[in-house]
């Protein structure tokens, strides 16, 4: 039982840590930018690259991953949303777009092996792979018959910091009060003198980031790092979490995060593993049906 | 009696709403609903209309009680609304938004659409022909704003559009929530007309509105609300000079407002009170100047070759119709929407190809109409936007604390998030917030637009300081004569074209001026 | 164009088939000489297939090339067109309609999932056309591809070693070595592959005297499977059955290690792939599969593939890639001794499915024969991960 | 490539030769339009693979336990979808846009993973067989019955009940003050645009030897609201176009030994999506025929003044 409480407290971070950047660009942006899961496998596969087939430090290619997500967030913003503004598109608009870039990034990746266009990019195709041992130090204690694994350990206290971080962050910095201006009301905040256009563009640059540090950390605590880890493991369960914490509050996505890891193990434990996911999704269903503004979204009621 | 209302409540949280409000429309009468921003006005016709659930007492319409109904029952039982923020199908055409509103009358055709028999053709042109019947008694020419889809129709033609939809309801009562509100005399004038003709056919009206001339014109009964209560009832007459309406809500300077009808000596008092000396002619180093612009949104060209200047220290008016273009042309100099042609300086920089952000660095700063404050957001947090550009945050600070002082109403609710202000304190707090971005030009968009004359006061008494403070305004303004009032120049626009310019003065003397918006 | 071509080379066929008439004394004379062998593979290249599909069309192509080389078919060219399915069972049966019906293909390969095949392989029966699966290896491919209709498929074929032999084999070999007590069966219920093999996997146990304390389903779009791997080891098995394929054996395997469990992991073809033992590094070690191939193989037609094939493609083959270049010569043996006229197709294709119920040559998997279900019938090879991203042979089970 | 040529060149043959390819067109049309009615009355509802899943899971079983004709079968799928489409719709329907979208990927989740991969009689993750499948001679049920539905839901738009889906989908709170019941006519499209599913969802499974089940999961569901946006939503047509294009696309794309399809594919969706924001179909139909008054876009048609 012990182990599993650990186990949902790890996939919870991995979950709300995916689920952050998701809810940044909505919050502000009122759109999915579906984009996003591939932004995550893709900071977890250049990093992966990078040290195994350019022979880089874990550091740096860390860095490298998380810049290159960053630059991958201008990509969705320049590409896929800026100009569905420009012409004034629907918000739903933007599901397409951004779906086309994540397709051509998944297969950018799956197409990636020897002798193709991408093999620059990554070699191991729809292969799945793991960061060979030693990359990062990875001691495993078991401690009163519980198993702690350094790098899922870690996990932890990462999601904690930068959440409190960027918390603090959107909450008290000039920066943070410009972005929730922007997204309340941009008419408003561009007549305030912000330049509305820069402060998506950093929003989506920030989440995209923040997709890949997820990415990363990922492939490290779960040992699987493959064309898809993003689109199949995380894409919908990221939805789930940001609901159920509540569009666009990032303490939500974070509370969310944790609470699906929860409901997930106890599924598990209680109703047996075959149901378990069936079990979360129901769950999913219901939260929605009683409580339709997440846990920490505010009651929406419009003004006649 | 066709409307009951019993001892209606109705609190949001700790906010007292609608306190228990009982009062009686008349059959085939016109009632005014008044009262301050604030006062429950609006939620007391939504407690009527079934859009938010009552807590107390009951409403009845002769005999059908409508409280614990949903909406669509009791528009079905015949109680027809407009909305104080017109809610139009706007992807629709003109037409399309009447007939929808005929669907309670309509039998349902969708076997007969499915078979595709003819008798919903012989249906569907009987509804049609009702639909142009309903838009000409509004005053709308079906044949031209009918194919229009609603959303593009002109601001009043939007607000008469909405009427001719609740009409198709035939209903036994129509509740009108700010009719007029945004209109300037003449257009009200034209409201004024239509809601005593609907009246005149025997339609029971339950009218909401600020203008004490409409009100006191059309109703014979007024009702007063203030804090949720029913603070008066009674003849237009004993209302308006009952003291306790005064103080809650006329103001001072509102008599004369309800007093103002054709023929008063109004206006001669009005120019004995200030001094003669103006300037007229455009002056020769503008800090804006406008060079024959044209905006279009979509197909329509909202506005036409405009020109004018605005020199350094003067209060410069754009008056003119809804639909005029004179948001329009503020909108396009902050540069929220894109010039097609013409030339826009401001003080050396080229508005056309600059951000909104870069113009208001350089000082242009425009208060939105609409109120556009964050909601979310604490009145604080509002003025510390306003201050984004500003490198030394201390001294910004300092600026917003004395703001502050100059609106205390402001400091009083600095913690309070902005959505709870009244519609007169969100004003005054667009206006301050406009003024921390250290403007030298400030573009004001119907500053008093939806206030109760005592708010209106006070805003205008705001303007003039900020003014006197050295301050370029431009103003937009419908209320026409408050606006001449303080404006050294005016030009007054007609779809989106220039007709006259000249001295506030000038203008309130020019009969034509007077005629069309100074409702005399 | 591909149909300009096929009926240029129809016609030539017909000029000299008249020719053939004519010059009586000409004995048959070779009527393949200057022909094209029409084959069409539908591989996943893209998709969740495309850790195998790529594999599969690496070796075919190399078979291709050194059969053409070396003269073809009785000097008949094979011409191999390689489609992908993107992993989707319905673009798979389109392209099986269009390869047979437009193409004109003499006989197809794949596909290479199993839910694709159970839909592409009726249909290329009722159209009879020959079908060589090169890849699948779930139960109710070969002879009821139409499951649950008995009536034996005479069209389709499969050269890849089935679960329904593979794991049973593992398990017997396992068993005789360690006679273990106990075990536990992880399986993605949500993926046929995986599925199929839990289905025999539950099958098999009991025989060898193994009691199944616990089948423990999951998704296989679960992101971590820890929650899983803690029960089944909390249940403290000798052995723990996986029987998925991609990343999940490495991913249980890992993290069973790492709670401290140290039983011993058995599985199916999922576990074939260097990639697989590669991921679980370490942590695999030991794992033990029953492969259709084993790299490892000295004798000629493995080594001879092995040489070659690094040399074609600088990197070592896997499994898949030995079973699609198996494929091809297959087809091409059974093409040599069918003496296909290259006139009329349906007889062709007749003639080749009855060829290939007579195969009998040597290949990288080992001497090959078709069964009498059109299975293979080929020695089987137990492998165990050895730690470092390879696989070390530990028994090897000749076909009864 | 030769897909394009043969098309123009050889038409006939390309029909005969592609029976399959038309029919997924046919299916997934089907789908796009059943995405089309609750889009149209304003819902952001995703739960279409689950009442697929429904009508397809319903005809095989029946026919393979019970040996029914199909149209019995397709017919009792299509009931059930709408039933269980009655039980989902009462208490999300007052969800509104991605929380909608986020309950009904819930329930179809839920129902995937939890019920069927769990009910024996389904073949849980071995799928279930269909021997009776006919995929080469299902086509023609497929498009006549395609052609049915669109006809009849253009007619439905045109009646009183299309126009009041109109105005609940433009704004709910002014469509009360009509008097027109929201509530009742949003679950009336959501019923039948589960029904539409589930027929498409029974046609499916009897154009293919096998009902796979996890091919009713959200990857499919994001593909159907693919279809009905790109094509574009306010008009009958647009899923059906949507639908063809996008089904099409890959085939378009095939080139021998070219391992990039999706890479072209997702920077032709993104293109589509930039240069006509509506989909392919705007509102008033083709767009250009599109007469000049027409709105751009919800957005941009605000009152100028």
């Amino acid at each position: 039982m012990g182990q599993q409480v650990l186990n949902a407290i790890f996939i919870g971070s991995i979950y709300a840590l995916f689920a952050v950047g998701y809810t940044l660009v909505f919050g502000v942006l009122d759109i999915l930018n579906l984009a996003h899961s591939a932004v995550f496998m893709l900071g977890a596969a250049i990093t992966y690259s990078l040290v195994v087939n350019y022979h880089q430090s874990f550091a740096v290619a860390c860095v490298l991953g998380i810049a290159s997500c960053a630059v991958m967030g201008l990509v969705i913003e320049y590409i896929c949303l800026r100009p569905l503004r420009r012409r004034r598109a629907p918000p739903i608009a933007a599901l397409i777009s951004t779906i086309g870039l994540a397709l051509i990034i998944v297969a950018a990746v799956e197409q990636g092996r020897q002798g193709s266009i991408f093999s620059w990019l990554w070699v191991d195709g729809a292969n799945s792979v793991s960061f060979p041992s030693g990359t990062v130090p990875n001691p495993t204690w078991h401690v009163g018959g519980l198993t702690l694994e350094a790098t899922k350990v870690a996990i932890v206290p990462v999601t904690v910091a930068l959440m409190l971080v960027l918390g603090y962050f959107i909450r008290f910095t000039q920066f943070g009060r410009g972005l929730r201006a922007v997204a309340e009301n941009p008419r408003a905040a561009s007549l305030m003198g912000l330049d509305v256009d820069r402060m998506i563009t950093l929003t989506v640059v920030l989440s995209s980031a923040l997709g890949g540090a997820a990415g990363i950390l990922f492939g490290l605590a779960i040992s699987d790092i493959s064309p898809y880890i993003g689109r199949d493991n995380l894409e919908i369960r990221g939805l789930a979490v940001i609901v159920l914490g509540g569009m666009g509050s990032i303490p939500g996505a974070v509370a969310g995060g944790y609470l699906l890891g929860a409901i997930e193990v106890l599924a598990l434990v209680v109703f047996g593993s075959n149901v378990r996911a069936g079990v979360a999704f129901a769950a999913l269903f219901l939260m929605l049906v009683l409580r339709p503004q997440g846990l920490f979204g505010a009651q929406v009621h419009e003004r006649l | 009696m066709l409307l009951r209302l019993d001892d209606l409540r109705r609190h949001f949280g700790g906010v007292h709403a609608v306190d228990g409000v009982s009062l009686e429309v008349e059959k085939g009468s016109i009632h005014g609903l008044i009262g301050p921003n604030g006062a429950g006005k609006t939620t007391l016709v939504n407690v009527v209309t079934g859009y938010v659930r009552t807590q107390g007492g009951t409403a009845w319409l002769e005999n059908d009680k409508l409280t614990g109904r949903p909406p669509h029952r009791i528009a079905a039982l015949g109680v027809a609304r407009t909305f104080q923020n017109i809610r139009l199908f706007g992807d629709l055409t003109a037409l399309e938004n009447v007939m929808i509103g005929m669907h309670t009358r309509l039998h349902d055709d969708t076997l007969a659409q499915l078979a595709t028999l003819p008798i919903f053709r012989r249906d569907e042109r009987s509804v049609v022909n009702d639909a142009h019947k309903l838009m000409e008694t509004v005053g709308l020419d079906p044949s031209e704003a009918g194919r229009r889809p609603a959303g593009q129709l002109p601001y009043g033609d939007q607000r008469r559009l909405e009427i001719a939809r609740a009409l198709a309801l035939r209903p036994r009562l129509l509740i009108l929530d700010e009719p007029a509100a945004g209109m300037n005399p003449s257009e009200k004038q034209g409201i004024r007309e239509l809601i005593e003709r609907l009246n005149a056919d025997g339609l029971t009206i339950l009218l909401i509105d600020h203008d004490m001339r409409l009100v006191m014109g059309v109703c014979q009964r007024v009702s007063v609300l203030n804090f949720g209560r029913k603070i008066a009832d009674g003849v237009p007459q004993e209302v308006s000079t009952d003291t306790v309406v005064i103080d809650a809500y006329l103001g001072s300077g509102a008599e004369k407002e309800a007093a103002r009808a054709p023929g008063t000596t109004e206006l001669r008092d009005l120019e004995r009170a200030r001094p003669a000396l103006r300037r007229a002619a455009e002056p020769e180093e503008a800090i804006l100047d406008v060079q024959d612009v044209w905006v279009s949104y979509g197909a329509i060209n909202a506005v036409r070759g405009v020109s004018l200047r605005v020199a350094e220290g003067e209060v410069v008016a754009l008056i003119g119709a809804n639909g005029a273009g004179k948001s329009t042309i503020l909108n396009a100099l902050s540069g929220l929407v894109p010039i097609a042609s013409g030339t826009a300086i401001f003080d050396g920089l080229d508005l056309i190809n600059a951000k909104p952000s870069s113009i208001v660095r350089r000082g242009l700063v425009q208060v939105p109409e609409g109120r556009e404050i964050l909601g979310r957001q604490t009145v604080l947090e509002n003025l510390e936007l306003a201050t984004w550009t500003r490198r030394d945050r201390a001294a910004a600070a300092k600026e917003i604390e004395a703001m502050m002082g100059r609106f205390p109403i402001l400091g009083q609710r600095r913690g309070l998030r902005a959505n709870t202000l009244s519609g007169g304190e969100r004003q005054l707090l667009a206006i301050a917030r406009g003024l921390l971005a250290k403007p030298r030009l400030l573009l004001l968009d119907e500053p008093s637009l939806g206030l109760a004359p005592q708010m209106v006061d006070e805003v205008f008494a705001a303007i003039d300081e900020i003014h006197r403070g050295g301050t370029t305004i431009l103003l937009v303004e419908q209320n026409a004569l408050r606006a001449l009032e303080i404006a050294d120049r005016a030009y007054v626009l007609e779809t989106g074209q220039i007709q006259l310019t000249g001295s506030g003065q000038d203008l309130l003397h020019n009969p034509a001026v007077r005629m069309a918006y100074l409702g005399g | 164009m591909k149909r300009e071509r096929v009926i240029l080379v129809f016609l030539a066929a017909l000029v000299l088939a008249a020719c053939g008439t004519t010059s009586s004394s000409g004995g048959g004379g070779n009527a393949y000489a200057g022909k094209t062998i029409k084959l069409g593979a539908i591989l996943s290249i893209t998709g969740a297939g495309g850790v195998y599909g790529p594999q599969s069309r690496d070796g075919m192509k190399l078979a291709v090339d050194q059969i053409n080389k070396s003269g073809g078919v009785n000097g008949a060219m094979i011409d191999l067109t390689v489609n992908d399915d993107a992993s989707l069972k319905a673009q798979s049966a389109q392209l099986a309609q269009t390869m047979i019906q437009q193409d004109q293909d003499l006989a197809l390969l794949g596909p290479t999932l199993s839910n694709s095949a159970v839909g592409v392989h009726p249909l290329a029966e009722s159209l009879k056309t020959p079908i060589l699966a090169v890849s699948t290896t779930g139960i109710h491919i070969v002879p009821d591809c139409n499951y649950p209709d008995e009536t034996p498929c005479k069209y389709v074929f499969r050269d890849s070693l089935g679960e329904q032999t593979a794991i049973p084999d593992n398990i017997m070999a396992y068993a005789q070595d360690a006679h273990p007590k106990t075990g536990v069966l992880l399986v993605a219920q949500d993926d046929k592959f995986s599925s199929d093999g839990g289905t025999i996997v539950q099958k098999t146990v009991d025989q060898y005297g193994i009691q199944l304390l616990k089948v423990i389903k999951f998704s296989k779009t679960e992101a971590d499977l820890s929650p899983y791997v803690t029960q089944a080891v909390q249940l403290k098995p000798d052995v723990i059955f996986i029987t998925s394929l991609g990343a999940i054996p490495a991913k249980i395997m890992t993290e069973a290690r790492n709670e401290g469990w140290t039983g011993q992991f058995l599985g199916g073809n999922g576990f074939n792939t260097a990639t697989v033992s590669k991921q679980a590094g370490a942590a695999g070690k030991g794992a033990r599969s029953a492969s259709a191939w084993y790299i490892g193989n000295t004798f000629a037609s493995n080594a001879d593939f092995v040489n070659a094939y690094r040399a074609a493609y600088s990197k070592d083959p896997d499994q898949f890639a030995a079973q699609g270049y198996t494929g091809i010569k297959i087809i091409a043996d059974a093409a040599k001794r069918a003496n296909l006229t290259f006139t009329d197709l349906a007889g062709d294709r007749d003639k080749l499915r009855a060829a290939l119920e007579t195969v009998n040559i040597d290949t990288p998997l080992g001497p090959f024969q078709f069964t009498s279900t059109h299975d293979v019938k080929q020695t089987v090879w137990i492998i165990q991960m050895d730690g470092a991203g390879g696989f070390t042979l530990v028994h090897e089970i000749k076909p009864s | 490539m030769d897909f394009i040529l043969q098309l123009v060149t050889d038409p006939v043959a390309f029909y005969q030769t592609h029976t399959l390819l038309i029919a997924e067109i046919g299916i997934n049309s089907i789908l796009a339009s059943s995405m089309f009615v609750v889009l149209y009355s304003g819902q952001l509802s995703l739960a279409a693979p689950g009442f697929m899943a429904i009508g397809a899971y319903t005809s095989v079983l029946m026919g393979n336990y019970w040996n029914t004709p199909f149209a019995l079968n397709l017919l009792v799928g299509i009931l059930l979808a709408g039933v269980v489409g009655v039980v989902v719709g009462l208490p999300v329907l007052r969800l509104r846009g991605v929380f909608l979208a986020i309950a009904t990927i819930g329930f179809i989740e839920a129902l995937s993973l939890g019920v069927i991969l769990n009910v024996p009689i389904t073949g849980e993750g071995l799928g279930l067989k269909n021997p009776d499948a006919d995929p080469l001679g299902g086509i023609n049920i497929v498009l006549a019955s395609l052609a049915v539905i669109v006809f009849l839901l253009w007619r439905l738009t045109q009646g009183r009940l299309g126009h009041a889906w109109d105005a609940i989908r433009q704004d709910e709170l002014a469509a009360l003050s009509q008097g027109i019941p929201v509530a009742r006519y949003k679950m009336i499209a959501f019923v039948l645009s589960a029904m539409l599913a589930g027929y498409a969802g029974g046609l499916e499974s009897h154009l293919n030897f096998f009902v796979d089940p996890t091919e009713y999961g959200v990857a499919r569901t994001v593909q159907v609201l693919t279809f009905a946006v790109l094509g574009g939503s306010g008009n009958v047509l647009g899923p059906v176009v949507g639908a063809l294009f996008l089904t099409t696309l890959p085939e378009i794309v095939r080139v021998p030994n070219f391992d990039y399809r999706d890479v072209i594919a997702g920077a032709i969706l993104i293109l589509v999506i930039i240069f006509r924001p509506q989909g392919i179909v705007g509102r008033g139909g083709l767009a250009i025929i599109r007469p000049r008054w027409w709105p751009k876009s919800r957005s941009s048609a605000s009152a100028p003044g």
